[in-house]
């Protein structure tokens, strides 16, 4: 076990180092000067020159890296023209667009997203392990059938559209909910969980077919292994055998796979967090890709990648409580 | 290497046959699987024939109709039906008056071409890094192991912006998009790869191989792949619905194919909207979509039924790129 | 309704079962009759395909809602389980009558504690608080033998040795009293010693309880051991029923006959030794050793192994599962490392070379698999898989003649070189195993429990194909089983593992006639015979000399 | 005058990068005068105060430092945070294009030849915290926003003031400017390099406000901005993406005529999808029954459904900002040296495509001149090369004949792939359409925002032939003409917007002439003039003149849309 833990936080530092350097080098070849783009549109060039000096990049993309790094573990000074400020390590550095220090701005946007992520995985856990273990009871039937073509449509609708038009009916024609704005839960938990129903819905929607589809044919495949024999022979009902033995039998691929989601979705659902307006990493990320803002990016990047890392760990330890054969090594 | 990666994909249990003529036979017997296909072999033939088509039907999907659009409500088709007439079947774009038939057509050449290739080349990153993971050392598998971690981490559109930025111009957009869709999607692909050779490199016939003095190339050759075959083409059913959607996506996110040319995914982001001015506009792509969805899903569920009778209920579900959330 | 004394438990009359295939329809069982009594025991014995186990699952109405098409009545203590209503159906099973299932890990939930599937499984037929349920899971492990019980009931299966899972079952049986216990092929996964104890337990329960008995096996000693009656089947119709002693003494039916005489017997012939120190000395093993897993967590497989072995010389290796016996064989032909140890080949150092610098080595050692299914790609043609051993050089059709050469040696059609390994039967797929390995040109040969896997008709004709095959070659053979009595049939030497080290070794007739080493002994006593009145002799024997359960 | 703020209809940050204002010239949009401003929905009751006004927005107000802003007329949100020395008009339609008093008596006192601009403090000015304020405070203000840290505003105090383009801001250089002078705390007096007429108009940006010294936190005073108007910053959450205000106790609306402030709070959220902005106002449910927009225009679908719906179309103000979408033509790369050739393709044009690509009729407005429609402006219709409503492919194909491209030509049209309406593909792809007709083939290159934005502002890099826009920082002839067409107004090393490369002394030497008039009104007609003489040498073609609709909620009032911006006041509406 300590040994397992040993080598995943061995494998994270890896993850994180190669992302960082993987993102610095994409995005020396991404068009756009942040310089001007921090200057305004009407700077002069000795503006523009200023600009550089001040967000460090007339430096060589080695030497911005290395400062990069040692940020993180030393934190760095700012100047905010009246005062230095001191960002703490780990420092993912000052946003070029706003000035913002990432490592807060981050910190200050993941709420929402971690609520958004969290919030899907209920609802695709329900609706695709739900469907999954219904159509597994009913299988060949009409029902399957239905529920079927229901959750892939879910799946083959792109979100902004599926979010769309949910939108328009729960809030615009039949008005049971307001549109929904972000709210923290530290704020208001009621009034978190009412702004966040729709969006839960429509990305939990948009990812249960996969789950329907992966929970029915391990239910089935369980369904067809030598135990449920067994209990079947010593009069064990067909209802109780689904869900007391069958079901145990898609938990963990369940598991593997959301965890992987769900470390994923960390980057941010960008397309779900705009269209509803949550501010949340995934539409920080898009900014910071079109503003060539790439203390934003790094960071970003650096926070999913922690998570799919994380996700992992997490999806490992899970399996192995789920089955207690698994030995973590 | 981390153990969830093990723990969805089943052991490889064989299947116990594998020829074309039995999968063949166990699929005829499946009407759902045969009207999937049908529906499937319709789409690419209409999508290979699009400019046939449009010759036939006189029809140009790039050629402007402003005549038949209202420019005083936004560019909205005049008539009901999105514009539909005996010209233009299924009504003509927004804005511009563009024959909808004939762009769905062309579209659908666009969408399906990222789709597949993107996914082939999901497919073959998958398979050797899979199988490097698998046959190598643990500290390969490890490596690539985590190098896939870092690929489901970076973001798509830093890649496609990037990307973007290097090719030279005139670079076809499409192939620029199954790089990056590509590129960045094998993760699940290699993820299943590994799990099955694991699986599959303890079975006897695997060492046998070893015994016969061949090199450890032609052992995956020729006992790995074939039966990795089932698995691996079964989940390409699944990714390339996926990918057309992720196309979509990044068509939304302004990175998509360049205009003039359509594809499902350019046409929904534009037509997102349109939906209660102008429905068919929307549900034209997005029903395409979904029927290309739904038939290669069936038949992808029936392929592997047919190629792994044994299997049949397993599913096999992707951790792809998710950009389409 | 209860049964009268003329009213027998069971009562199966003119049952036809059959199912739907790929290609029409097979009829698994064959308007079959019988009758068991209370308290009585009968064993269903044939080869596999023969329509026994179906015989059971249709006494528990396991095929319902499976498709299949069955015929004929069956009563169990008066309840007709093709047709009962659920909740009858569910009363009976498990109530009436308990199934105990071969393979005892798969037949075992996996997530759940084995006490509390037991418990589960007595409260459907016995309406207790889940509190006294557990007690009585708990009261049946310790009753079956599990030291510790009720600790251990906390365990998962996969904790478990397989003869305690076996017994587990049994104490699931025992949990839900039934009249009768339906044991399908109950030892067939474990070794000798394990399989008697068993066999013992299941006698003194029934003795106990009075539960009547209807034991399915391949294995005619196992019925020889623990049944009344004996009825053998092929094809899914009866061949011959009667008392266990008549029939396994004096068969009436010329099927039975040949089945009895196919079954290796401690007593049998022998082989007769080859001239010893003859041949070519091919392998030398000194002090070999494998471990698995690394620091702590690493396990000894194999420790200070030494053996010889000559060209026209068979060395039997026997031991039971875990014994070492697999990870030696294949250390021998370098498909494992050694971890320790050196192997000489013909005088060569090869223990320690890779893969590469085997390459000059690899066909000369050639292995037979166990399981022919899985030691053939399923998705090659048999002729493909053959031709990859034949040694490099030959033009193509060369290859292939001598490809259909090998089949025609092996006994198998030449002309079924483009078939699929599927479309051969078990022993015909070990007969390709063979040819492969023979294919190869090589000069050992190592069998890693080539039969075990077979119907013992099948068995004999591979063991001689091997012993023809290995005079006419002169090849070195190291055969492995668990089955002495094979093991007897074939060696010139037989070498006994236990634990992962050789405890006794020598000439077959010494090892058989005059074992040295105490465990030797326990397994030669543990291997069933087939007469009932022997076998209750060792049962005496054994009683006296009790093993801890869990080994 | 900035180029356009992006609208991009969808994740949109700035493809521009803009550190452009909630709503402001982003949104601007003027409106026909008076006919229907103020028509919305609350045109019978008479406006109350009270209520919370709700903002739906897709742009956060990411930089809320009056240094870093880059307004048109003070922006609409900072409006209500920061006082300038003047402010525009607000009123609806022609009237609201004038400038007038705020902070100062007046719009300001010139000297002779318009170098020297004087303006005084009204008496009893205070800042939230009750704090009065100064003309030190105005210097300050100015001085900081030269600072490196607080880059992003517009060029014309730095090209304007004397000693402007070396200062190196208040931080670097604590002394300050010395071309600004404060005599006593309610006079500032500033030096100018040239005659500037129309330095009012640049007095209403959020340079001009006020800021307390002792409050100043540099990069971190967007925070929390010290008001000197109506209302106060109570939140300032997810990068200004949430801001909420409050009354500032401490304005005195007597000094205020401007802003009516009807709402007590004021709350911002931004970065909504465009889209579910329009569907919000038009369900108009709960407190999106008072909510308004700064930045969101309603899209072709959104107005396709109007049509139908009279209570909706009543809830649509409709309004012009001073913007041109044209055709830019570089000289300097063949063919199209040729004036033949810019020719032919002026004539080839299909505006009705163009205007349907852009959204339809409502939207856009075809256009030939590079002036748009407004008095203010100096409008003088013109249409050189008449292309008619689809375009003149006949006369197109006789020029290029002419021009010695008898077999047609192919060209490559640079465009962005934002999807802003304005440089978008759908423009593109409709130019494209329509030359095709004149035997020219135009090969699209699509860029991404940033690289589009970087190619066309440049003046080496610069392609031969692309789409852009014009937007005037406040609405008068030289806000619009000077950058595009004055040859001294060639950046070579930044932002470019003379993408024709003119240099051409007697457009320098006419503009110079007009700019030094303070009679605006005299000025105008000149710059229409110009602006006709300019047009003849088709060194761009117009295409259309975006026009501005947007909604409001149910309970939105007093709904004034000046011609200054062409959207809605923020400062004068209403919700009880």
């Amino acid at each position: 076990m300590t040994t397992y833990l040993l080598r995943r936080l061995a494998g994270a530092a890896l993850v994180l180092l190669a992302l960082s350097v993987l993102v610095y080098a994409l995005f020396y070849v991404v068009p756009g000067d942040p310089a001007k783009l921090a200057c305004g549109e009407r700077c002069n060039p000795a503006q523009i020159a200023q600009v550089r000096t001040r967000l460090g990049l007339e430096e060589g993309v080695f030497s911005q890296y290395l400062h990069f790094l040692q940020g993180i573990f030393a934190g760095r000074d700012y100047s905010t023209g009246t005062g230095l400020v001191h960002c703490d390590a780990p420092c993912l550095g000052l946003s070029y667009q706003t000035d913002q220090q990432v490592t807060a701005l981050i910190l200050e946007r993941l709420p929402a997203t971690a609520s958004l992520a969290l919030g899907a995985l209920v609802v695709w856990l329900l609706v695709g392990v739900g469907t999954g273990l219904l159509s597994a009871l009913r299988r060949g039937g009409p029902t399957e059938r239905i529920l079927t073509v229901l959750t892939l449509a879910g799946t083959g609708t792109p979100v902004f559209i599926l979010g769309l038009l949910l939108l328009m009916a729960v809030c615009a024609q039949l008005q049971w909910l307001p549109f929904p704005s972000y709210v923290p839960l530290g704020e208001d938990p009621e009034q978190w969980a009412w702004n966040m129903l729709l969006p839960w819905t429509a990305l939990g929607l948009f990812e249960s077919a996969k789950y329907a589809r992966l929970t029915r044919s391990s239910v089935l495949e369980t369904l067809a292994e030598d135990h449920i024999r067994t209990f079947r022979a010593y009069g064990v009902a067909e209802r109780t055998l689904v869900t007391r033995h069958a079901l145990r039998g898609a938990v963990p691929p369940v598991i593997a796979i959301s965890a992987v989601d769900l470390g994923s979705m960390f980057g941010g659902a960008v397309l779900t967090e705009s269209l509803f307006g949550i501010p949340g990493l995934g539409r920080t990320l898009i900014e910071g890709v079109r503003r060539v803002d790439l203390p934003v990016v790094v960071g970003v990047t650096l926070v999913m990648g922690l998570f799919v890392v994380l996700a992992g760990v997490l999806a490992d330890l899970l399996h192995a409580a789920a089955d207690r054969r698994v030995v973590l090594k | 290497m981390t153990l969830v990666t093990d723990a969805p994909v089943p052991v490889a249990d064989l299947p116990a046959t594998g020829t074309a003529r039995q999968v063949w036979r166990r699929l005829r017997t499946r009407p759902a699987a045969l009207a999937s296909a049908a529906v499937l072999l319709l789409l690419v033939l209409l999508a290979a024939a699009a400019p046939l088509i449009a010759a036939l039907t006189g029809q140009d999907p790039y050629a402007y109709h402003d005549d038949l659009v209202d420019s005083a409500r936004g560019g909205v088709p005049y008539g009901p039906f999105g514009g539909a007439s005996a010209d233009h079947w299924l009504g003509v774009e927004p804005g511009t008056g563009r024959d909808l038939f004939t762009r769905l057509l062309y579209g659908a050449r666009i969408s399906l071409l990222v789709a597949v290739g993107a996914t082939a080349l999901q497919i073959l990153i998958g398979l050797l890094v899979g199988l490097a993971a698998g046959l190598g050392s643990r500290w390969v598998d490890g490596l690539l192991g985590r190098a896939t971690d870092v690929l489901v981490a970076l973001p798509m559109l830093v890649l496609a912006i990037a990307l973007t930025a290097v090719v030279p111009r005139g670079f076809p957009r499409p192939l620029l998009l199954v790089l990056v869709i590509g590129l960045l999607g094998w993760a699940g692909t290699s993820r299943i790869v590994r799990a099955q050779t694991l699986a599959l490199k303890n079975l006897d016939f695997v060492a046998a191989a070893r015994l016969a003095g061949h090199g450890r190339r032609r052992t995956a050759r020729r006992e790995l792949l074939p039966a990795l075959a089932a698995p691996v083409l079964t989940y390409a059913a699944i990714l390339v619905p996926a990918n057309i959607v992720v196309e979509a996506s990044l068509s939304f996110l302004g990175v998509g194919v360049t205009p003039p040319t359509p594809s499902w995914g350019q046409m929904l982001s534009t037509a997102q909207t349109w939906f209660r001015a102008d429905p068919a506009y929307v549900l034209l792509p997005s029903g395409f979509l979904f029927v290309t969805v739904l038939a290669s899903t069936v038949l992808g569920d029936a392929v592997r039924t047919a190629l792994d009778p044994r299997e049949a209920s397993r599913l096999r579900v992707g951790t792809a790129k998710e950009t389409g959330r | 309704m209860t049964p009268t004394a003329d009213r027998p438990l069971v009562d199966v009359r003119d049952l036809t079962v059959e199912f739907d295939a790929a290609d029409g329809t097979v009829r698994a069982v064959d308007r079959l009759s019988l009758t068991l009594g209370a308290g009585r025991s009968l064993a269903l014995v044939g080869e596999s395909g023969s329509g026994k186990s179906t015989v059971a699952a249709a006494l528990l109405g396991l095929h319902r809602g499976t498709g299949a098409r069955v015929t004929g009545t069956v009563l169990v203590d008066g309840t007709d389980p093709a047709t009962a209503p659920p909740a009858a159906l569910r009363g009976l099973r498990g109530g009436t009558a308990a199934m105990v299932f071969q393979d005892p890990l798969s037949a075992l939930d996996p997530h759940l504690a084995i006490g509390e599937q037991i418990a589960g499984v007595h409260r459907l037929h016995h309406p207790v608080s889940r509190r006294a349920a557990r007690a009585r899971a708990v009261e049946v492990l310790g009753r079956v033998g599990i030291p510790d019980a009720a600790r251990r009931a906390r365990s998962r299966p996969h904790e478990f040795s397989g003869g305690m899972r076996q017994r587990a079952l049994l104490a699931m049986a025992l949990a839900c009293d039934p009249r009768l216990i339906v044991a399908d092929e109950p030892t067939t996964a474990l070794d000798v010693t394990v399989q008697a104890q068993i066999l013992d337990l299941l006698h003194e329960l029934r003795h106990e309880t009075g539960t009547a008995l209807l034991l399915v096996t391949h294995d005619v000693g196992v019925a020889a051991e623990s049944a009344d009656e004996v009825l053998v089947m092929r094809g899914g119709r009866e061949v011959e029923r009667g008392p266990v002693a008549r029939v396994l003494t004096a068969p009436a039916a010329p099927y039975t006959r040949r089945l009895l005489d196919a079954v290796p017997r401690l007593d049998g012939p022998a082989r007769t030794p080859a001239a010893p120190a003859k041949g070519e000395l091919l392998l030398e093993a000194t002090g070999l050793r494998r471990e698995f897993g690394r620091g702590r967590s690493a396990v000894t497989a194999v420790e200070d192994a030494s053996l010889t072995l000559r060209a026209g010389e068979t060395l039997g290796l026997v031991g039971e599962s875990g014994s070492g016996k697999t990870t030696l064989g294949r250390m021998l032909v370098r498909l494992l490392d050694p971890t320790g140890g050196e192997l000489r080949y013909r005088g060569t150092e090869i223990g320690r070379l890779d893969e590469r610098g085997l390459r000059p080595f690899r066909r000369e050692l050639q292995l037979v698999f166990q399981d022919p299914a899985s030691s053939l790609n399923p998705r090659r043609t048999i002729g493909a898989s053959v031709a990859d051993f034949v040694p490099p050089g030959g033009s193509e059709a060369r290859v292939r003649a001598r490809v259909r050469d090998l089949l025609d040696r092996v006994g198998l059609d030449p002309d079924r070189y483009d078939a699929y390994p599927h479309e051969f039967s078990g022993g015909q797929r070990q007969r390709v195993g063979i040819a492969r390995a023979l294919a190869a040109e090589p000069r050992v040969i190592v069998c890693d429990e080539p039969v075990s896997a077979l119907d013992v008709t099948t068995q004999a004709q591979v063991t001689a194909l091997l012993t023809d095959l290995q005079a006419e070659l002169g090849l070195g053979l190291v055969f492995i089983a668990h089955d002495l009595a094979v093991v007897r049939r074939v060696s010139d030497r037989v070498a006994v593992m236990r634990a992962g080290r050789i405890v006794e070794q020598g000439d077959a007739a010494q090892v058989y006639d005059a074992p040295r080493d105490p465990y030797t002994r326990r397994l030669l006593a543990a291997v069933p015979a087939l007469d009932p009145a022997l076998a209750e002799d060792r049962r005496a024997h054994r009683a006296r000399h009790p093993e801890p359960a869990g080994t | 005058m900035r180029p356009s703020s992006a609208l991009s209809r969808r994740l949109a940050v700035a493809a521009t990068g803009l550190v452009l204002t909630t709503g402001v010239a982003a949104c601007a949009g003027p409106q026909e005068a008076g006919d229907k401003a103020g028509s919305g929905t609350a045109a019978g009751a008479e406006p109350r105060k009270g209520g919370t006004l709700t903002v739906l927005n897709a742009e956060a107000q990411s930089d809320f430092d009056p240094a870093r802003l880059y307004t048109s007329g003070g922006g609409n949100v900072p409006s209500l945070v920061f006082r300038t020395l003047t402010t525009r008009n607000r009123e609806a339609g022609a009237a609201g294009t004038e400038v007038v008093p705020d902070l100062a008596t007046d719009t300001g006192r010139p000297n002779k030849d318009a170098t020297e601009w004087t303006y005084t403090l009204k008496e009893g000015l205070k800042y939230e915290d009750g704090t009065p304020i100064t003309s030190a405070d105005v210097k300050y203000g100015i001085e900081r926003s030269f600072a490196a840290e607080l880059s992003g505003g517009a060029p014309y105090l730095r090209d304007w003031l004397v000693g402007g383009d070396t200062y190196q801001g208040s931080y670097k250089d604590p002394k300050g400017l010395a071309s600004i002078v404060t005599p006593d705390p309610r006079t500032i007096v500033f030096k100018l390099r040239k005659p500037e007429g129309e330095f009012p108009f640049v007095a209403t940006q959020t340079q001009f406000a006020p800021v307390p010294k002792a409050k100043d936190t540099g990069a971190k005073y967007e925070e929390h901005p010290v008001s000197s108007g109506p209302y106060k910053v109570v939140a300032n959450e997810n990068d200004g993406e949430r801001l909420v205000l409050e009354r500032n106790e401490h304005w005195d609306p007597k000094t205020d005529p401007e802003r009516k402030a009807y709402p007590d709070r004021i709350d911002v959220r931004s970065g909504l999808d465009e889209a579910v902005i329009n569907q919000r106002l038009a369900t108009s449910a709960g407190a999106d029954a008072a909510a308004v927009t700064t930045d969101t225009n309603l899209g072709p679908a959104e107005l396709a459904q109007l049509g139908s719906d009279q209570e909706l179309a009543a809830r649509v103000g409709t309004g012009r900002f001073g913007f041109t979408n044209y055709l830019a033509f570089n000289p300097k790369v063949k063919p199209f040296d040729n004036p033949k050739v810019r020719q032919a393709i002026s004539y080839a044009i299909n505006r009705t495509s163009v205007v349907n690509a852009a959204g339809g009729s409502a939207l856009a407005e075809p256009a030939t001149t590079f002036l748009p429609e407004k008095k203010a402006f100096g409008y003088e219709p013109y249409d050189h090369f008449p292309a008619g409503k689809t375009g003149d492919p006949a006369k197109a194909k006789q020029l290029l004949k002419e021009a010695g491209f008898p077999d047609g030509l192919k060209v490559t049209l640079l465009h962005s792939t934002a999807q802003n309406r304005a440089t978008s593909p759908e423009i593109a792809t409709a130019v494209q359409e329509a030359l095709a007709k004149a035997g020219i083939t135009v090969e699209l290159d699509g860029q991404e925002p940033n690289s589009f934005n970087e190619k066309r502002w440049s003046v080496k890099d610069a392609p031969g032939f692309f789409l852009s826009r014009w937007g005037a920082d406040w609405p008068a002839g030289s806000a619009f003409l000077a950058p595009i067409f004055d040859g001294r107004q060639i950046v070579t090393d930044g932002s470019n917007y003379n993408h024709a490369q003119l240099d051409d002394p007697a457009v320098n030497k006419e503009i110079d002439e007009i700019s030094k008039l303070t009679d605006l009104k005299a000025a105008a007609p000149r710059w229409g003039a110009l602006d006709k003489k300019i047009g003849a040498q088709a060194l761009d073609v117009p295409l259309f003149h975006p026009v501005y609709k947007r909604l409001v909620g149910k309970s939105v009032k007093n709904v004034v849309i000046s011609d200054w911006t062409g959207v809605l006041d923020i400062s004068q509406v209403a919700v009880k």
